[in-house]
C-alpha cells in the first residue's frame, strides 16, 4: 500500500499553512481554511482504525498510528475541524487572523502528539502544543488574558521541564540499538535505577497539563480568558496530550509501580471531587467548564492510576475511550458557549447542551454511559468504585449548574451568526453522540464485556481493525448480556442522586482560579523581592574591585585545588 | 581518494586562516567604497573554503594537520582541524557571512564622501576578527592561541564603540581592560608551562602531562592562571562586568558577532586546556567550581535578563546565562554526551544569538524603539523579523527540535549518566527563565498596536532573509543532531 | 696595563663624583632653574669623564668612536631638553 | 661575584621602588615618569639576564613608545581639565570602597604574587628541548641570531599575526575620531611654543637615529636586533621631526600611507604564500633562499612598523581634509 505519505502530509499540513502566513496577502484567508487543515489527519486516523498501518520516520523522529492514537486523533481532528469552521463566524477578521497564527502550531502539536511513536517525537509534539496554546490563551487584548497567559506559561513550562527531565531519565537506560520507542521505554523502566524519579517527574509534569490538584490553578483562569472557541480546542484536544502521555509512558502492564499507581489514583479522585466542589460555586460558564475538565481529567488519571496499581492493561483501553468521549463533549460545550456569547441563548442549543453535559455524567443511551460502564470493571465495586459513582453524581450537578449559567449569559451586543457556526455546533454534537458508539468495540470492548459479565476473549486489545460486521456482532452480544440491567442501574443512580442535589443546593459564587489567586499575591511579591536582591547583588559583582578580586581569587583557588 | 582529500584539506586549513586576514589588510589598504566589497568577497570565498573543508573532514572522517613552514611542533606551530573544529568553524562562517550581508548597507559614505569612519573600521576589523577566531580554532600552540586571542580583543574593542557614543567608549574601555587582564594571566600561565617543558604545542604537552602522576606546582599555577584568565574573557559570573554594557551598547551587527563568536573563542581554548591538554581530569574540584559558576551564571543571567526593560541589554544578559550552560560541560565531562552537548550548545547559541541581536537591530532601526513594553504592534509591522526572533528564542529556551533542545537533552543525559543529578536543576531552571524573557517579548510584540497608524515597515529583504537563515540554521542544527540519534554515539 | 687601569679608575671615579654632585644639587637646590643647571652641567661633565676614562679599555678606533658618539649624542639631547625645560619654566609651567 | 650580586640587588630594589611609585603616585605625570624609568631599569635587568633582544624591545617599546603615549594622554587630560574645569577629572586613585575590601584585594594580590614567586623558583633548570632543537635547526635558515630564527622562520605565524595586530591597533586608535574629522590629519605634534633647540635636535639627530635603526634591523639576522627594535627607532626619529615641526603628519585617508602601514604584513603574507607555491608549504622558505627572503620581510616590516608606530603616537584624525 502506498498510502504511507498520508501521515506525514496530515501532520505537516498545519505547519505548511503556517508558512503561508508569512505572505501578508494570503494571511487574511487563513481563518477560512482552518476547518480544512485537520481533515487529512482525520482520514489518516480512520484508515488506521481500519487496520492500515501508517508510520514514518524523519531525522530520528518516528510517528505511527496505532489504535489508541488513531482513536484520539480521529476525535481531535473532528473537533479541530469543526471548531475551525466556527472561528471566522465568532471572531472579527483581524482577530481571527491573529488567532490563526497560534491555532495552526497548536493544531500541529495536538495532532502529532497522538501520532508520536517514540519518546522524542512525543516530547516534540507535547512541547509544541503546550507552548502554542499560550498564544491562544493570551489572544484577547485585556489584562485578564495577559494575566492568565502568564500564569499558564509558568505552569506549562515547569510541567514541560519536568516532562523533559523525565524523558531524559526514561531514555537513559536505552541504547542506540533499542531506540526510543514507547515499548522499549516501558520495558526498560522497571529495571531502571532511575524509575522512581522518572515516574515521579512524569506525573508531576503531565499532572500540570491535566490539572491534577494542586497543580490545576492555571486551568480555570486560562479557559475563561481564552476566546471560548479556542478554549474548546484547548480543553478538548490539547489537554489530552497529558492523557496520552500517561497512557504511553506509564509502565502499566508491568505492575511494578503500585505505590505510584495508588498515588495517582488517589490524586485523581481528589482532583475529581475538588473540581466538582469548586466548579459548582463558579459564575462564569467557562470557569464551570474548566472545573469540569479538571474533574474529568482527574477521573481519567485515577483510572490509569488504578491500572498501574493492579497491572491492568485494560485500564488504558477504558482511559482512551473516556478521553475521546470527553474530548468531543467538552468541545461541544465550549463551542456552544462561544456561539451563545455572540448571539444569545437559545432553547434548542440549551437542550442539546444539557443532553451532552449529562452524557459526561453517564446518561443512558449517550456515549457517556458507555464510558462509565467501561470504568466499572477496572475501578471495581469497592471504595474507589463508589467514589467514582459519587463523582458522576457531582458531574450531573455541575452540568446542570453550567446549563443554568449558560442560560443566564447575555451577549454584549447580540449579533446574528453565520450559519456555518451553527452547522459546526450541530455536526460536532452529532459526532459527540455517535462517534463513540462506533468506536466502542475497539477499545472499550473488553472492559464492557467484563462489566456485563460476558466472557473476555483472548484477542489482543489494540490490533483488531474496525469493520461494520464486527461492530454489529459486538452489540448483539452486549444487548443480550444478562448483566445489562444491573449495570444500567449502577450508572444511573449517581445521575439521579446528583440531579436531586442540584435542585436542593444553592451555593455562593467563588472566583475562578481559587488557590492561585491566594498564592499569587504573596508569591509575586516574594519573587519581585528576590529579583531585586539578585539585581543588587549583580550590581556589586560588576564593580571593578569585586570583579578583579574574583579573578585573582579564582587563580588562587584553581591553583590550590590542582596542587591539592 | 583519501590522500587527495588530506592534501586538499591541508591547503584549505591554511586558506581558512589567511583569507580573512588578507581581506582585512586589503580592505584597510584600499579603503573607500571598495572596502565593503572586499570584505563581502572575502566572506564568500571563506564560506566556500570552510564548507569544502568541513565536507572533506566529515565525509572522509579524517583529521587534517598542517605544520606551518614545515617545522615540526617543538619548533614550529601546528594547525589541526577535526570534526568538532570544523563544526564550530562552519558555524562562525555562517554567522559572519550572514551578519556581513545583513549589514552591507550600513555606514555607507554620502555621495560627496570618500569613506566613513565606521565603514572602514567595520569592514576592516570584522574580517580581522574572523581570522583571529579561525586561528583560535585551528592552532595547536599555546602562544599562538594567545596572539590570536589578542587580535580578537583588539579588533572587538573598537567595534564596541563604533557608533561613537560616550557611554560605549566607557563600555569599550571596560572590555579592553578586563580582557587584557585575562590575557596577562593566560600569558603568565603559558610562560610557566614553557618553563616546565620548553614547548608550547598542545599535543606534545599532553604527552608530557600524561606521564605525570602528580602535577608540579608550576603546572597547577599555570592552569589556574590560564583558566581564570580565559574565564574572564568568556564573561562567566562573577567575571562578567564588561559584557552587558559592551554587548548591549555596540551596534547590532557587532553585538551579534561579539555574542555569537568572540566570547566563544576563549571557551574553545578552555576546552582545549581541559580536554586536550589534560584529558581525564574531569572529576577534579576545579571542574566542579567551573560548573558552580556556570550554574550561577545561568540563574543570575536569566533573572537579570528578565528584569531588563530594553531589548538589547536583555539579549546581552541572556548571553551570560547561555555561557553558563557551556561551563556545565566541565563537571559532566565523565559522560560521553557532555562534550557533544557543549559543542552543540556553542553552535546553536551562536546562530540563535546572532539572529536575536540582528533582529533587535532591525527593530531599533525600523520600529524606532527597543523598550520591551513599547513593542506592541511589532508582530503586525515586522512579522518576518519577529518570526526569526521567536525561532531563535525557542532555540535558546531549548524547545524541540532546535539545536538548543538537543544540547539540553544531552546535558541532562550527561547529568544522569555521571550521577551528578544536581546539575539538572540549573539546566531546567535556566530554561524556565529563558522562556520567561523570550515570551515576555513575544507577548507584547503580538498585541495590536496602541496607535493603529503604524505602517508595514521597510526592513530590507536581505537583512530579514539573513536573520531568518540564522534562526532556521539553529533549528536545522537540532534536526541534524537528532538524526545522529539519541543517545549520541 | 696597571697604568691604564689606574687611569680608568680615577677618571670614571671622578665622573661618578660629578654625577653624585649633580644628583645632590638636583635634590637640594631651591628652584627649578638651579636644579636644571646642576643636572645638565654635572651630568655632561660626568659622562664625559667616564667616556674618556673608558677609552683605553676599548678597541681602537671603532669602539672609541662609538663611546664618543654616545657622549656627543647625550650632550646634544640633554642640551636640547634642558633648553626646553628652561623655556617652559620661563613661560610659567610649574615644575616641582 | 659579590659585586654583580650587589648590582643585581640594587637593580631589583630600584625596580620594585619604581613599580610602587608607579602604582601609588597620585599625579598622573609622576606615575608615567616613574613608569618610563621602570622600563629603562627593566631593560638593564634584561641585559643582566643576557636577553639583549628583549632589553632592546623593552627600552624602545615598553619604556619609550608606551611612555610617550602615556605622556600624551596626561597632557590631553590636563588640557581637558583646563578647558572644562567643572567636568569631573580623571584621577589615578583607588575608587572609594570599603577598607575591608581593599585589605582583601591586597591580600589576594600578595597571595598570587607569592605563589608565582615560589613557583618560578621551583621551576626546573632551563628546558633543553626547544633550545637544543633551535640550535640544530638554525643553520638551515642561514641566520646567526636564534631569536630571529624563532621569530621569522620557526614561529613565523606569530610574527605575522603580531605585525598585523599593529595595523589593527592603529585602526582602533583611528576609530575614536569624530565622524566629521574622518579622512583628515591627526593633531599636529608640533609643540605650541616654537623651540630653536628642538629644531636643531630634529635636524641633527635623525640621520644618526635612522642609521642606528637600519643597523639594528640589519644586525638582527645574526646579532640582537631586528625589525621591531629598528622600526621603533625610526619611528622615534620621525616623531622627533614631527614635533620639531620639520614634517607634517599625513592624512589617514592617504593611500600611500595606508600602503606603507600594511606593506610589511602583506609582503610577509605574500612570501608565505609563495613558499606554498614553491613546494615548501605556507610560511616555508625554499632551501638557500631563507636568509634573503627573511631580510626582505624584515626590511619591509621595519618600514611598516616605523610608520605605524609614528601614526600611533600622532593619534586619531583630528581635522577633516578640505573638501
Amino acid at each position: 500500500m502506498t498510502i504511507q505519505w498520508l501521515l506525514p502530509v496530515a501532520l505537516a499540513t498545519p505547519l505548511v499553512a503556517l508558512l503561508t502566513a508569512l505572505c501578508s496577502r494570503l494571511r487574511p484567508w487563513l481563518p477560512n481554511l482552518l476547518w480544512l487543515l485537520p481533515l487529512p489527519a482525520l482520514v489518516a486516523a480512520v484508515l488506521a482504525l481500519h487496520g492500515i498501518p501508517l508510520a514514518f520516520t524523519l531525522s530520528g523522529l518516528s510517528f505511527a498510528l496505532d489504535q489508541p492514537g488513531a482513536m484520539l486523533l480521529a476525535a481531535a481532528a473532528l473537533l479541530w475541524s469543526l471548531a475551525g469552521l466556527a472561528v471566522p463566524a465568532v471572531l472579527d477578521q483581524p482577530s481571527a487572523t491573529r488567532l490563526s497564527l497560534w491555532w495552526l502550531p497548536t493544531l500541529a502539536g495536538s495532532l502529532a502528539v497522538f501520532g508520536a511513536a517514540d519518546l522524542l517525537s512525543f516530547y516534540l509534539a507535547y512541547a509544541i502544543v503546550g507552548m502554542s496554546s499560550w498564544g491562544l490563551i493570551g489572544h484577547a487584548d485585556h489584562i485578564q488574558a495577559r494575566h492568565a497567559a502568564g500564569g499558564y506559561l509558568i505552569f506549562a513550562l515547569s510541567g514541560e521541564l519536568c516532562v523533559l527531565m523525565a524523558c531524559v531519565l526514561l531514555a537513559a537506560p536505552l541504547s542506540a540499538q533499542t531506540g526510543l520507542s514507547f515499548d522499549a521505554v516501558t520495558a526498560a523502566l522497571p529495571s531502571s535505577p532511575w524509575r522512581h524519579a522518572a515516574v515521579g517527574l512524569l506525573m508531576l509534569g503531565l499532572g500540570i497539563k491535566i490539572g491534577l490538584v494542586p497543580l490545576h490553578s492555571w486551568m480555570p483562569l486560562a479557559y475563561s480568558a481564552a476566546p471560548p472557541v479556542a478554549a474548546a480546542v484547548i480543553a478538548g484536544a490539547a489537554s489530552k496530550a497529558g492523557i496520552i502521555g500517561l497512557i504511553r509512558l506509564l509502565p502499566i502492564a508491568e505492575g511494578l509501580m503500585s505505590t505510584w499507581g495508588l498515588m495517582l489514583a488517589v490524586l485523581g479522585l481528589v482532583t475529581a471531587f475538588y473540581g466538582l466542589l469548586i466548579g459548582v460555586k463558579q459564575r462564569q460558564p467557562a470557569a464551570v467548564l474548566a472545573y469540569s475538565s479538571i474533574s474529568q481529567l482527574g477521573l481519567t488519571a485515577s483510572l490509569l492510576g488504578v491500572g498501574l496499581m493492579s497491572a491492568e492493561p485494560l485500564s488504558r483501553a477504558a482511559a482512551v475511550f473516556y478521553a475521546a468521549h470527553h474530548l468531543l463533549v467538552k468541545g461541544v460545550l465550549f463551542l456552544a458557549l462561544a456561539l451563545i456569547m455572540v448571539s444569545g441563548a437559545r432553547w434548542r442549543v440549551l437542550l442539546g447542551v444539557t443532553l451532552l453535559g449529562l452524557s459526561l455524567a453517564g446518561l443512558p443511551l449517550t456515549a457517556g454511559f458507555l464510558a462509565k460502564l467501561g470504568l466499572k470493571p477496572i475501578l471495581g465495586d469497592g471504595t474507589i468504585g463508589l467514589l467514582a459513582s459519587l463523582a458522576a453524581a457531582g458531574t450531573t450537578l455541575l452540568m446542570l449548574h453550567f446549563v443554568r449559567r449558560l442560560a443566564a449569559t447575555q451577549p454584549v451586543s447580540p449579533t446574528v451568526l453565520a450559519p456555518q457556526a451553527w452547522l459546526a455546533l450541530g455536526l460536532l454534537s452529532l459526532a459527540a453522540l455517535i462517534v463513540p458508539w462506533l468506536l466502542v468495540p475497539l477499545s472499550l470492548g473488553q472492559p464492557m464485556r467484563l462489566a456485563l459479565g460476558l466472557p473476555v476473549d483472548q484477542i489482543p486489545i489494540w490490533n483488531v481493525p474496525w469493520s461494520l460486521t464486527r461492530w454489529i456482532e459486538f452489540w448483539q452480544q452486549l444487548i443480550s448480556a444478562p448483566g445489562l440491567g444491573k449495570a444500567l442501574w449502577q450508572v444511573l443512580w449517581p445521575l439521579l442522586f446528583g440531579g436531586l442535589i442540584a435542585l436542593a443546593l444553592w451555593l455562593p459564587p467563588l472566583p475562578p482560579g481559587d488557590v492561585l489567586l491566594l498564592v499569587e499575591r504573596l508569591g509575586l511579591r516574594i519573587v519581585c523581592r528576590i529579583g531585586e536582591q539578585i539585581q543588587r547583588l549583580e550590581h556589586h559583582l560588576r564593580a571593578w574591585p569585586v570583579a578583579g578580586l574574583a579573578l585573582l581569587g579564582l587563580v588562587l583557588l584553581f591553583a590550590v585545588m590542582l596542587m591539592g | 581518494m583519501t590522500e587527495l582529500a588530506v592534501f586538499g584539506g591541508k591547503q584549505l586549513v591554511v586558506l581558512a586562516l589567511i583569507m580573512p586576514l588578507l581581506g582585512a589588510l586589503l580592505a584597510f589598504t584600499i579603503g573607500g567604497r571598495t572596502a565593503r566589497w572586499i570584505a563581502l568577497l572575502t566572506a564568500l570565498v571563506e564560506l566556500v573554503v570552510v564548507v569544502s573543508l568541513a565536507w572533506i573532514v566529515v565525509d572522509q572522517q579524517i583529521v587534517v594537520e598542517y605544520q606551518l613552514g614545515g617545522w615540526e611542533p617543538p619548533l614550529g606551530v601546528r594547525l589541526r582541524a577535526d570534526g568538532a573544529t570544523v563544526l564550530v568553524l562552519l558555524t562562525a562562517t555562517v554567522v559572519m557571512t550572514a551578519t556581513m550581508i545583513s549589514a552591507h548597507a550600513d555606514w555607507q559614505p554620502l555621495p560627496d564622501q570618500h569613506e566613513t569612519r565606521a565603514g572602514l573600521v567595520f569592514w576592516t576589523l570584522l574580517p580581522a576578527l574572523w581570522a583571529a577566531f579561525n586561528t583560535v580554532l585551528l592552532s595547536q600552540d599555546l602562544f599562538n592561541l594567545f596572539v590570536a586571542l589578542e587580535i580578537l580583543t583588539f579588533c572587538a574593542v573598537p567595534l564596541v564603540c563604533l557608533n561613537g557614543k560616550a557611554e560605549t567608549f566607557a563600555a569599550a574601555l571596560r572590555y579592553l581592560l578586563f580582557a587584557l587582564l585575562g590575557s596577562v594571566l593566560y600569558l603568565l600561565g603559558a610562560g610557566l608551562i614553557y618553563g616546565l617543558w620548553g614547548t608550547l604545542d598542545i599535543g606534545l604537552l599532553a604527552l608530557e602531562i600524561s606521564k605525570l602522576n602528580r602535577y608540579p606546582p608550576a603546572l597547577s599555577l599555570a592552569l589556574g592562571l590560564m583558566t581564570a584568565g580565559l574565564m574572564a574573557k568568556t564573561a562567566i559570573v562573577p567575571l562578567h562586568l564588561w559584557l552587558p554594557p559592551a554587548h548591549a551598547g555596540a551596534p547590532a551587527p557587532v553585538s551579534a558577532i561579539l555574542s555569537a563568536v568572540v566570547v566563544k573563542a576563549a571557551f574553545v581554548v578552555l576546552l582545549r586546556l581541559w580536554f586536550e591538554l589534560m584529558p581525564g581530569s574531569a572529576d577534579t574540584m576545579v571542574a566542579q567550581t567551573q560548573g558552580v559558576l556556570g550554574g550561577l551564571a545561568i540563574v543570575l543571567g536569566g533573572v537579570l535578563a528578565l528584569r531588563q526593560s530594553r531589548l538589547k541589554p536583555m539579549i546581552a544578559y541572556s548571553t551570560i546565562a547561555q555561557m553558563g550552560y557551556l561551563f556545565l560541560v566541565f563537571p559532566l565531562a565523565g559522560a560521553a554526551s557532555a562534550w557533544g552537548a557543549g559543542l552543540l550548545h556553542l553552535c546553536s547559541h551562536a546562530l540563535a544569538k546572532a539572529a536575536l541581536f540582528l533582529a533587535a537591530g532591525q527593530i531599533i532601526t525600523h520600529f524606532g524603539d527597543d523598550r520591551i513594553d513599547h513593542l506592541a504592534g511589532l508582530g503586525h509591522v515586522m512579522p518576518l523579523t519577529l518570526l526569526a526572533f521567536g525561532v531563535a528564542g525557542f532555540s535558546l529556551m531549548g524547545l524541540p527540535p532546535t539545536g538548543g533542545f538537543v544540547a539540553k537533552w544531552w546535558l541532562l543525559q550527561a547529568a544522569i549518566e555521571t550521577g551528578h543529578w544536581g546539575w539538572a536543576v540549573p539546566i531546567l531552571f535556566g530554561g524556565l527563565l529563558t522562556a520567561g524573557y523570550v515570551f515576555r517579548v513575544l507577548a507584547v510584540a503580538l498585541r495590536p498596536a496602541a496607535t493603529p497608524a503604524l505602517a508595514a515597515s521597510t526592513v530590507p529583504h536581505t537583512a530579514n532573509a539573513m536573520i531568518l537563515l540564522l534562526a532556521l540554521s539553529s533549528l536545522l542544527l537540532g534536526l541534524a543532531a537528532l538524526g545522529t540519534g539519541l543517545p549520541p554515539q | 696595563m696597571l697604568f691604564t687601569d689606574l687611569y680608568t679608575y680615577s677618571l670614571v671615579g671622578l665622573g661618578a663624583l660629578f654625577f653624585c654632585t649633580g644628583t645632590i644639587g638636583l635634590l637640594r637646590f631651591p628652584d627649578s632653574l638651579s636644579r636644571l643647571h646642576a643636572l645638565t652641567k654635572a651630568d655632561n661633565l660626568g659622562l664625559g669623564l667616564v667616556v674618556i676614562g673608558l677609552l683605553p679599555q676599548t678597541h681602537w678606533p671603532l669602539g672609541a668612536m662609538k663611546l664618543i658618539a654616545v657622549w656627543l649624542l647625550a650632550v646634544l639631547a640633554s642640551t636640547t631638553v634642558g633648553q626646553m625645560v628652561g623655556e617652559a619654566i620661563r613661560r610659567g609651567v610649574p615644575f616641582r | 661575584m659579590t659585586l654583580t650580586l650587589f648590582a643585581d640587588l640594587g637593580l631589583l630594589i630600584i625596580l620594585l621602588g619604581l613599580a610602587i611609585i608607579t602604582a601609588f603616585a597620585r599625579p598622573a605625570f609622576v606615575a608615567v615618569a616613574a613608569y618610563m624609568a621602570y622600563g629603562l631599569v627593566m631593560a638593564l635587568a634584561w641585559v643582566r639576564l643576557a636577553a639583549v633582544d628583549v632589553a632592546l624591545t623593552e627600552a624602545a617599546i615598553g619604556s619609550g613608545l608606551t611612555g610617550m603615549l602615556l605622556l600624551g594622554a596626561v597632557a590631553w587630560n590636563q588640557r581637558q581639565t583646563e578647558a572644562h574645569p567643572r567636568r569631573r577629572q580623571i584621577r589615578l586613585q583607588v575608587p572609594a570602597t570599603h577598607p575591608l575590601l581593599i585589605i582583601v584585594v591586597a591580600a589576594v594580590c600578595a597571595g598570587v604574587s607569592a605563589v608565582l614567586a615560589w613557583v618560578v623558583v621551583t621551576l626546573p633548570e632551563p628546558p633543553t628541548l626547544q633550545v637544543e632543537q633551535v640550535r640544530l635547526a638554525l643553520p638551515a635558515t642561514g641566520l646567526g641570531n636564534p631569536v630571529t630564527g624563532v621569530l621569522l622562520a620557526f614561529r613565523a605565524i606569530d610574527t605575522l599575526l603580531e605585525s598585523v595586530v599593529l595595523v589593527f591597533a592603529l585602526v582602533g586608535v583611528w576609530s575614536l575620531a569624530d565622524d566629521a574629522a574622518w579622512g583628515g590629519r591627526p593633531r599636529s605634534l608640533r609643540l605650541v611654543q616654537h623651540s630653536h633647540a628642538l629644531t636643531l635636535l630634529g635636524q641633527l639627530l635623525p640621520p644618526f637615529g635612522v642609521l642606528m635603526g637600519l643597523y639594528l634591523f640589519w644586525a638582527g639576522a645574526d646579532a640582537p636586533g631586528g625589525a621591531f627594535q629598528g622600526g621603533t627607532l625610526l619611528a622615534a626619529m620621525w616623531v622627533l621631526a614631527l614635533s620639531a615641526g620639520l614634517a607634517k603628519v599625513p592624512a589617514v585617508s592617504n593611500r600611500q600611507l595606508r600602503l606603507l602601514i600594511s606593506i610589511g604584513s602583506l609582503l610577509f603574507l605574500a612570501i608565505g604564500l609563495a613558499g606554498w607555491a614553491g613546494g615548501v608549504g605556507f610560511l616555508g622558505y625554499p632551501a638557500g633562499w631563507s636568509k634573503a627572503l627573511i631580510l626582505i620581510i624584515e626590511a619591509t616590516l621595519t618600514l611598516s612598523i616605523a610608520v605605524t608606530l609614528g601614526m600611533l603616537v600622532a593619534g586619531r584624525p583630528h581635522r577633516a581634509l578640505p573638501r
